[in-house]
C-alpha cells in the first residue's frame, strides 16, 4: 500500500511532524502479551480483589443487586456495543428507540415528564442539575443537606466552584438522620436550589414533599438525587412529592459494581425545562412516508453547535450501560421491580432488628429507611469490620469515619433482594463474635 | 440503485413496536427467589406517605423472549465496527476486542465495590496504577488521573487544573487571566468545558493551510489576559501542528499553559509525545485512541494528563504505590493534596474502560501501539489519494490518521455533504463526519482507522467515486438518498419543534 | 408488496465473500505464547516423510476483525428463534434461555475431561445421574441412557435394545422376528434406523382420521416375524394416538415391542406418560422438547428411556449412585453389564445438552413444564382455529401441539405449498415444515410452540389468509416468491446435478 | 385466548387423550428454581469437579487446546445459534454458508476432496465410515488395528453388529506401539476396509502410506481416524498418504472439553463417494439472478427422502460444534494451525524427554509420536496418578489398565500448546516425587 501512495517506507507517513519531536525510542511499555498470558495476568491480579468472592454488604452509592443473565447478552451483540452516538437515524434505529425506551422509563420511575439520554453517573449529574438549576431561576445560592452522599457533594464543589454559585451545606439531624428543619429555612429568595438526597447517604428516607413545599415557598426548586434507584419501586416518587429536577445513579439496574464504573446518571425534570437539559435527547420523528423512528433532537442546546454557550459540555455519555439498564427494567418489568424493592426493604428490616439486638450495638438514626442503615458497634468501626472480612470472610459496612470524622463506631449496612438469610445472619454471628474481644 | 453497489444487498429486517406497546398485563420476565425472612407488613416499616401510590403504572410487562426479541430485532437495525468501516472522522471507530471484553468481565474485578477497604481490593488498584504509567509513558506527561468518564469532562478537569495552578501561582492576579484560547477548528466541547471551568473563549484563526494562524495567536497573547490555550492535534483537519512547539513558547512566554485536545493521539501514540512538545496538560480518549467500545454512545474515558508542576492539582484521590520489599507492589489512596481542584466523578473514573484499556496496551505490546498507529495514518492517506480526482480537498498538505474532503465540486449540482452522506448509506458505509470541523464549508472528515483492510478501503474509494459521478449525472438520486433503508430521512426539524421525548399510554391504553 | 406485511421491512444488509475469498498472504489473527522449551530440529522428532509438505496452502490468512465482521455480516442473514416465531412443525423451536448457556459455560464443567477419574468428577455424574432421574419421571420409563446424540442416535440406541431383547428373550428363534412396523407417517429418521439395526420395514396404513390403521395392524402382526413397532404420538399430524393402549396390547400379544418417537413429547410433558401407555423404549430430543439450541443443525441430544425390563440392554457406561451415608450422594460409572448392546458414542453423550436441559426443567419446575405443555398445545388450537377458514385442514379432530393444512384449495390456481412457504418469508415468518408427513400431499405441519404470544400468532394467522388471497388474486405473486430477500429461489436441481461441495482456488489465485 | 378458540379450561386441549392416561398428579421433578438458585446450584455441583481447576496432561480423544475468545462470542450471537437446520435457504445463507466454509476446512486438513457437513463425533463417524465402506466394497469383512481408540472400537462393533459385518481387530506392534506388519498382512479380497488411527490411541503416528498401498493392493479401503485434529497442522495428510474415507474428532478446534461432548465428527472422503457420504452437504447454487449462494443438497442420499435406504440415519448433526471449529480455523489461520501444531510437538517431546530420565519411568513405545506418548511408572498407574492429583493437584494423565488389563504401570500423556514450561516440569518433578515412596 505504501508504494500506492508513493512512499517509500512508514517513517515518511510522519514527515509532517518535525525530526525533532519523533520519538526516536520505542515506547517503554511491555512487549505484546498472548491471549493466554493476558488473562493469566488479570486472574493473577484479580485475586488479590479478596473482597470481590465475599458476601457483602456494602452501599453507599453502590449496590449488588441481581443481575439477569440476559442483560449482559444483549449489551454484548456488536450491533449495540460497537455502534458510535446515533448520528445518522437511518442505520441507528435500534440505538435511538433503546434511548426512547430508557427515557420514558427513567420519567415513569422518577415521575416526571421528562428525562435525557444519560449523564456519566449519579454524581455529576447531581452537579449539572445544579447548574441548571442556576441557569433556569438565574439565582447563584444553592442549599444542600449533608446527608447527601459526601463524594457527589465533593463533584458539586468542583463544578460549581468557577460558576459563581454559592454552595452552603446544611448539617442534617443527628437524632433522625434526616434533613433538618433548619435545611428548609435556610431557603431564601436568592436560592437557587435546594439540594436533598432520599434514601439519604445514611438510608433513611427523606420527606420530599415537606421540602419541596420549602423550596417552592422561596422560589427555588427542588433537586433531588437518588443512589439507590432500586428504591424507586417502593418509595413515592420524587416527581409525585414535587422535585423540580431529579437526578439518579442508575447503577442499581444490571449494571456490576466494576470498581465504580461505568455506571449511569439518570437524569429528569419538568416539560417546561426540556431546553435547559443537559446532555442528549432522542425524540420521534417521521420520514416521508410517514414511518415513526427517533432522532437526537434539540441540539441546538449542545456544544457542538452552541460552544460555550451549551448547556453541557458532555458529548459521550453511558449509552451502553443505559441500554443496560433499560433490558434490566424490562427484563423485571413493572411486578419483578416492585417485588425486588419489597425484599429490599423486607431483608434490610430484619437485619437491623437482629443487629439492634446484639448487645454493645445500636442503630443511632430512627428516620424511616429503605435498605440501608447506621450501626453505632462497640469499637472502633474500622477495626471491627477489619476483622470480620478477616476472620469471617464477610464484607460486613462501611466505616462512616471515612467521611465523618466524629464518628469512629458507626457504620453503614445494606441489604439487598441477593443476600440470603443465611448471609445476614452470618453477619449478625460474625458481629457479635468479633466485638465479644 | 447503482450496480456499483457491492458491499450490500437488500434484504428482510424485522419490524419491532416500543417495549411499552408490547407489553400485556400480567406477563413477568423475571423471577426471584422467595422472600426468606419474616415478612412485616409494609407500612410498620414505612410511613404510607412515603410509599409510591401508583403502582408503577405504564412500567412494562413482558416476558423474558419478548424480551430477547425486542432487542435482536432493534440490534439488526443498527449499523456496527463489527459490520464494517467506520470512518467517522475525529470518532476513531476501531476495533472492540472481544479479549478485552472479557478481561472486563472477570469476576473478581466485576464485583469489586467502589469502597471496599482498599488491602481487599489491591489488584484493582493495581490495574489503575499500571494504566497511569502507561499512558505517562505514551503522552510524555508523569501525573495522570482517570477519573474523568469521557473527553470532555476529561477537558474540564484539564482546564480546571490550569485555572487552579494560576490561582495558585499568580493569587488575586489571576483573575486577570480569564481568558481561554480557542483555534476555529475545535471541538464543541473545548469552548463549553472552558467555560465551565469559568474562562472566556477567544477564538483563533486557521490559516489557508488549516494550521494555528500564529501571528493571530501573537497578537491575542499580547494582553496579558491569557490563562491558556486549547489546541487539538493533529488538529480536526487531520493535519499535525508543526508549529507546536513555538505555539507553546508562544503561550508560556505570555504566561499561560497550553492544553492539549488528545481525541487525535491515534495519529501519534508510539510516534510522537506531547510532553517532548511542550503540552502541559492533555486529556485522552480511551474509548478512541485505546479502543474501548463505543456502546452507541458511551461510556468513555478521558485521562488527563499533565507535566510534574501540575500534579498536584489533579483530582483526589491519587492512587500511590507504597514502597514495599517483598512480594507483590501494594497501593494506597491519597486525599490529602490541598492543591488539588477536588473530585470530578463518584469513586474512581469508568473502571470497567480501563480494564480494557490496558488489555489493549499490553496486547499490543510497544511495537503494536506503534504499528496501529501506522496503519491508521497510511490507510487515511491510502483515502486521501483516492478521493482527490473526485472531491476537493481544502488542504494539500498529507494528512495524517484523518482527511477532510468538501462537497465544493458536487455543491455546483446541488448535491451537498449531507446528501453524500446519505448516499454512502445504500452503498452500505456508515458515512464519515460530517460539517465538522466548521470553518470546512460542507466538510467531510473521513477517519479509517487501523481496523479496516485494502479491501474494503477499495470498495469505500469506489463508493465515493461512484457518488461523485451519480452527483452529475442524476443528482436527484443522492439529493433523495438513502434509498435502500427501512425508514428515509427523518423530519428532525418537526421533531425539534414540538418535541415528543417519551411514549405516553393513549388515553385508551390506559 | 401487500401492506398486509406488518412484521418486516426491507433494509441494506451487508454482503460477504468466502474467507478464501479474503484471504491475505502474511495476515494473522492469533497470537500464541512464545515456546518455552528447548526446540528440537523437527526432523529429530518427527521423520520427514510423515510431515506435511503443503504449507496448509489455500487454509486462510486474516486479521481477527476480518473474521469477526465475516460471522456478523454471515450471521445478519439468518432467521433465528431470536427474531421470532419459528413454526417448523415437528422440530419444536422453542425459546432457548440465555441462563441455560451461561449455566453450560461454568468453567467446573466446560473444562472437565471425559476420561477424569469418576472421584475428580462428581459434580459432573451428578448432572447426569440427576437429569436421568427427571426424565425417567417425566416419560414414565425408568431406565435411561443420555449417550445419544442426537433423536436418530436415540432411535437406534432403542431399536437395538428391542434387538438385543428378543434374542435373549428367543434365542436361535429371534432370527425370525426382523420386521419393524412403522406408519406410513413416521419421520425418515424411523425406518433408517430400524435398517441401520437389521430390521426390514413394514409400513401400516393410516386411517383417514389420521390414526393408525388397528385392522391392518392386527394383520401386519399376524405373521409372527414381528419385532415391533415404531409409533410416534402424538403422531406426525399432529394427533394423539387415542387407541395407543390398544395398539400396545396388539404387539405386546403379537411378541413385539413398542417404540415410541419422542420427538413430540413437547405436547405430553405433565400431562401424559408414554411409560403409562404401554410403550416399552422411546427416544426423547432435548434439543426440541427441553428447549437445548438448534444450533442451526445441532448439537442435539437424544436419550433413552425404558421399561425396567429393558434396562439391563442400555448402552454402558451406566452411571449409578453408590450407597452413601454422610454428605453428598457419590457416583460410579458401571460397565459390566452383559446384555448391553454396547457403546453408542465415546464418552458420555453431548454432555453440555445435559446441562441445558437440567436447567430448563428445574427453572421451570414441575408447574412450569405442565403450564408449558399446556401453552403450546393452547397455541396450536388458535392457529388451528385461525386458518381452517382458509386453508384445508385434511383431519378434522383437534390437534395437539402442532397442525397439518394443505395446499388443497390453493393448488387449483396453481400455488403449491412450497409457494405459501416461500411466500411467508416475504411476511417475515420463518415457513413451516412442508411436504413432510409424505401422506398428506402438499402437507404445511405448524408449530407454534409456547414460546410466542397471542400478537405475533394474530400476525402469522393474518399473514397465511393474506396468501391464500393472493393466492387467488395473484398466484404469480406467491408462486415467484420470496421478492424480500437478499437471495431468490435457487436452482436446487442444478446444484444437486453437478454438486459443489468446497472452494477451490482458481487457478491463476494459486 | 381459550375462549376465542372454544374452550373452558387448560384441561380441554387434552381431550383427545384418554381419562385413563392421564397423568393426575404434579410431576414428581423439583419445585422452580429462580435464577440466583440454579447458578447456585450449579456452581455447587461444578465445585464437585476438582479435576476442573488443575493443569491436566490428559489426552485420549480430547484435548485442551486454546480457544481464541472470538469463536464463544460468534457462536453465541442469536443468528447462530437459535436457528434450525438451513431449510430454508433464503434466509439461512449464514449458516450454509459457514458450512460450506467448514467443509473445505476439512478438506484442505485431511488433504480429500470431499466433506459433510459434520457427524455427531469422531468415534460415530468412523463406524459411518466402516459402514460407507461395506456400502461402496460390497465387502464384508472388516480390519481394524487395536491401537484405535478403544472407545472408537466399541462404537464401530455397535454399529457393525447387525449391519452383517464382520469387525477383526488385529493386535498392534507392542515394540513401536505402532500398528503391526500382521495388520497389512490380513488385508484379504473380502476385506472392505483396513482401519486405523494416526496419531494412534498411544500418540505414536501410523505409516500410513504403507498401509494405504496394502489395502489398495486388495482392493479394500483405507480408512483413516483421527483423535487429535491439531496434528492435521504438521503430520503429512491422510489423504496425501492415499486414505480413501478419513474421520476425525473435531474438538480440538476450539471447543471446550465439557466432559466429552457436545464434540463434532470430521468426515471426508474422494469426489467418487461423494453419493455415498452419510449425513448432510451444503453445495453451492444460483438464483435467477445468478446470485451465488448455498444450499443442503445431495438430499437423495438421506433419511427424509431415502427413508430404510438412506446411506444414513443421522438427522440433526453437530452445527453449532463445527460453526466454533470454522471461526476457530479461520481465526488460528494457516500460521496458526501450525504454531500450535509445533509447539505440541515440541512441548510433548521436552515432556517425554524430562520424564524418560526419571529413574523407575520409561517409555514402552518406540514409534514416533506428535503430542501423546505413553509411560511406564514403578507402580500401579492408577495409584500413581492418584496421588498426584491429591498431593499436586495436577491431572498427570490416563492409566492404561482401564483400557489394556494387561497394562498396569502404564500411562498416556499429552501436552499441548497450553501445557507451559512451568506446569511440565512441575509434573515430572511431581512424578518423582510421589513414586518414590
Ligand atoms: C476532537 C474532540 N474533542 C473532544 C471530544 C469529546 O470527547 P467525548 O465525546 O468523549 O466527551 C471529541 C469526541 O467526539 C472530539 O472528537
Ligand atoms: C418425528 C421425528 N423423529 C425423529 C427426528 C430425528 O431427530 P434428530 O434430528 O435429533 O436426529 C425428528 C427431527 O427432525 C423428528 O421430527
Amino acid at each position: 500500500m505504501l508504494e500506492a501512495i508513493g512512499l517509500k517506507s512508514a517513517e515518511d507517513l510522519f514527515d509532517s511532524i518535525p525530526q525533532d519531536l519523533l520519538l526516536k525510542r520505542p515506547l517503554n511499555t511491555p512487549a505484546a502479551l498472548s491471549e493466554i498470558e493476558l488473562l493469566n495476568r488479570f486472574e493473577k491480579m484479580g485475586r488479590r480483589n479478596a473482597a470481590a468472592r465475599r458476601p457483602s454488604f456494602l452501599g453507599g452509592g453502590a449496590y449488588s443487586h441481581y443481575i439477569p443473565t440476559i442483560v449482559d447478552h444483549i449489551i454484548s451483540r456488536s450491533e449495540f456495543f460497537t455502534a458510535y452516538t446515533p448520528y445518522q437515524p437511518e442505520i441507528s434505529q435500534g440505538t435511538l428507540q433503546t434511548i426512547f425506551e430508557f427515557q420514558t422509563l427513567v420519567c415513569q420511575l422518577t415521575g416526571m415528564e421528562v428525562a435525557n439520554a444519560s449523564m456519566y453517573d449519579g454524581s455529576t449529574a447531581l452537579a449539572e442539575a445544579v447548574l441548571m438549576a442556576e441557569r433556569v431561576t438565574r439565582r447563584s445560592k444553592v442549599i444542600a443537606t449533608s446527608s447527601v452522599h459526601p463524594q457527589y457533594l465533593e463533584v458539586v464543589h468542583t463544578y460549581v466552584q468557577h460558576a459563581g454559585i454559592d454552595l452552603e451545606v446544611v448539617p442534617f439531624d443527628a437524632r433522625t438522620g434526616q434533613s433538618a428543619a433548619a435545611l428548609a429555612k435556610a431557603v431564601d429568595d436568592h436560592t437557587a436550589a435546594l439540594v436533598v438526597q432520599s434514601p439519604n447517604f445514611f438510608g433513611c428516607v427523606e420527606d420530599l414533599s415537606a421540602l419541596s413545599d420549602a423550596a417552592h415557598a422561596k422560589g427555588a426548586l427542588l433537586v433531588v438525587a437518588v443512589t439507590e434507584a432500586m428504591s424507586l419501586g417502593l418509595l413515592k416518587s420524587p416527581g409525585a412529592c414535587g422535585a423540580d429536577i431529579v437526578v439518579a445513579e442508575g447503577q442499581s439496574f444490571g449494571v456490576p459494581l466494576s470498581f465504580g464504573g461505568p455506571y449511569v446518571g439518570l437524569f429528569a425534570t419538568r416539560d417546561k425545562y426540556a431546553r435547559q437539559i443537559p446532555g442528549r435527547l432522542v425524540g420521534e420523528a417521521y420520514d416521508k412516508k410517514g414511518h415513526r423512528g427517533f432522532v437526537l433532537t434539540l441540539a441546538t442546546r449542545e456544544q457542538h453547535i452552541r460552544r460555550e454557550k451549551a448547556t453541557s459540555n458532555i458529548c459521550t455519555n453511558e449509552g451502553l450501560i443505559a441500554l443496560a439498564a433499560t433490558v434490566y427494567l424490562e427484563t423485571m418489568g413493572r411486578r419483578g421491580i416492585q417485588e425486588a424493592a419489597h425484599q429490599c426493604l423486607q431483608k434490610a428490616a430484619y437485619a437491623a432488628r437482629r443487629i439492634a439486638s446484639l448487645d454493645g450495638f445500636l442503630l443511632p438514626f430512627s428516620g424511616p429507611r429503605f435498605n440501608e442503615f447506621v450501626v453505632r458497634g462497640p469499637l472502633d468501626a474500622g477495626a471491627l469490620l477489619a476483622r470480620l472480612g478477616k476472620e469471617k470472610g464477610i464484607e460486613g459496612g462501611i466505616p462512616l469515619w471515612r467521611f465523618f470524622t466524629d464518628r469512629p463506631n458507626d457504620f453503614l449496612v445494606c441489604v439487598t433482594e441477593i443476600n440470603s438469610r443465611d448471609e445476614i445472619d452470618a453477619l449478625v454471628e460474625g458481629l457479635s463474635e468479633v466485638s465479644n474481644r | 440503485m447503482s450496480d456499483g453497489i457491492t458491499k450490500v444487498t437488500s434484504h428482510i429486517s424485522p419490524n419491532e413496536q416500543l417495549i411499552f406497546e408490547r407489553s400485556q398485563q400480567g406477563r413477568v420476565g423475571y423471577r426471584l427467589p422467595a422472600l426468606d425472612v419474616e415478612e412485616s407488613p409494609v407500612d410498620d416499616l414505612l410511613p404510607r406517605e412515603f410509599q409510591r401510590d401508583d403502582d408503577l403504572e405504564g412500567v412494562p410487562e413482558v416476558s423474558e423472549v419478548d424480551v430477547i426479541r425486542h432487542f435482536v430485532r432493534m440490534s439488526s437495525w443498527n449499523y456496527s465496527i463489527d459490520l464494517g468501516m467506520y470512518p467517522l472522522g475525529s470518532c476513531t471507530m476501531k476495533y472492540n476486542s472481544r479479549l478485552n471484553e472479557r478481561v472486563a468481565r472477570i469476576a473478581e474485578f466485576a464485583n469489586v465495590h467502589p469502597l471496599t477497604e482498599v488491602q481487599d481490593a489491591q489488584g484493582a488498584l493495581q490495574v489503575i496504577y499500571e494504566l497511569e504509567q502507561h499512558l505517562a509513558e505514551i503522552t510524555g506527561l508523569p501525573g495522570v488521573s482517570l477519573q474523568p468518564a469521557a473527553g470532555a469532562h476529561g477537558e474540564m478537569t484539564g482546564i480546571m487544573i490550569i485555572r487552579a495552578f494560576l490561582d495558585a501561582r499568580d493569587g488575586a492576579a489571576a483573575s486577570g487571566r480569564r481568558t481561554m484560547l480557542i483555534p476555529d477548528s475545535a471541538h464543541g466541547t473545548n469552548p463549553a468545558s472552558a467555560h465551565l471551568s469559568g474562562f472566556s473563549v477567544k477564538t483563533i484563526r486557521s490559516t489557508s493551510e488549516g494550521l494555528t494562524d500564529l501571528d493571530h495567536l501573537r497578537e491575542l497573547c499580547s494582553h496579558g489576559d491569557v490563562a491558556g490555550l486549547m489546541l487539538t492535534n493533529p488538529n480536526t483537519l487531520g493535519l499535525f501542528e508543526r508549529n507546536i512547539k513555538q505555539i507553546c513558547k508562544i503561550v508560556h512566554d505570555a504566561g499561560g499553559l497550553v492544553y492539549m485536545d488528545g481525541a487525535n493521539m491515534n495519529a501519534l501514540v508510539g510516534i510522537a509525545r506531547p510532553g517532548d512538545m511542550g503540552v502541559d496538560v492533555i486529556h485522552l480518549n480511551l474509548h478512541k485512541t485505546f479502543s474501548t467500545p463505543h456502546g452507541g454512545g458511551g461510556p468513555g474515558s478521558g485521562p488527563c494528563c499533565c507535566t510534574k508542576e501540575l500534579e498536584p492539582f489533579l483530582p483526589v484521590p491519587r492512587i500511590v504505590k507504597t514502597d514495599w520489599t517483598v512480594g507483590e507492589p501494594t497501593f494506597k489512596l491519597e486525599y490529602d493534596r490541598p492543591k488539588s481542584i477536588g473530585r470530578v466523578k463518584a469513586f474512581f473514573g469508568n473502571y470497567g474502560m480501563m480494564l480494557r484499556a490496558l488489555a489493549y496496551i499490553l496486547t499490543h505490546g510497544n511495537d503494536g501501539l506503534r504499528e496501529a498507529t501506522e496503519a491508521a495514518v497510511l490507510n487515511a492517506r491510502y483515502i486521501a489519494n483516492g478521493l482527490t480526482s473526485d472531491y476537493d480537498k481544502p488542504f494539500n498538505s498529507p494528512p495524517m490518521h484523518e482527511v477532510v474532503f468538501t462537497d465544493k465540486r458536487q455543491s455546483r449540482k446541488g448535491v451537498h455533504t449531507l446528501d453524500i452522506a446519505k448516499r454512502l448509506i445504500d452503498y452500505g458505509f456508515h458515512p464519515m463526519t460530517i460539517y465538522f470541523p466548521l470553518i470546512v464549508q460542507g466538510a467531510m472528515l473521513i477517519e479509517p482507522t487501523e481496523s479496516v483492510g485494502r479491501q474494503e478501503l477499495d470498495q469505500f474509494i469506489a463508493a465515493m467515486r461512484s457518488i461523485a459521478n451519480e452527483a452529475l449525472e442524476d443528482p436527484e438520486l443522492v439529493r433523495n438518498a438513502p434509498h435502500s433503508t427501512r425508514i428515509g430521512r427523518l423530519d428532525e426539524a418537526a421533531a425539534a419543534r414540538k418535541p415528543v421525548l417519551r411514549w405516553k399510554a393513549k388515553p385508551d391504553e390506559e
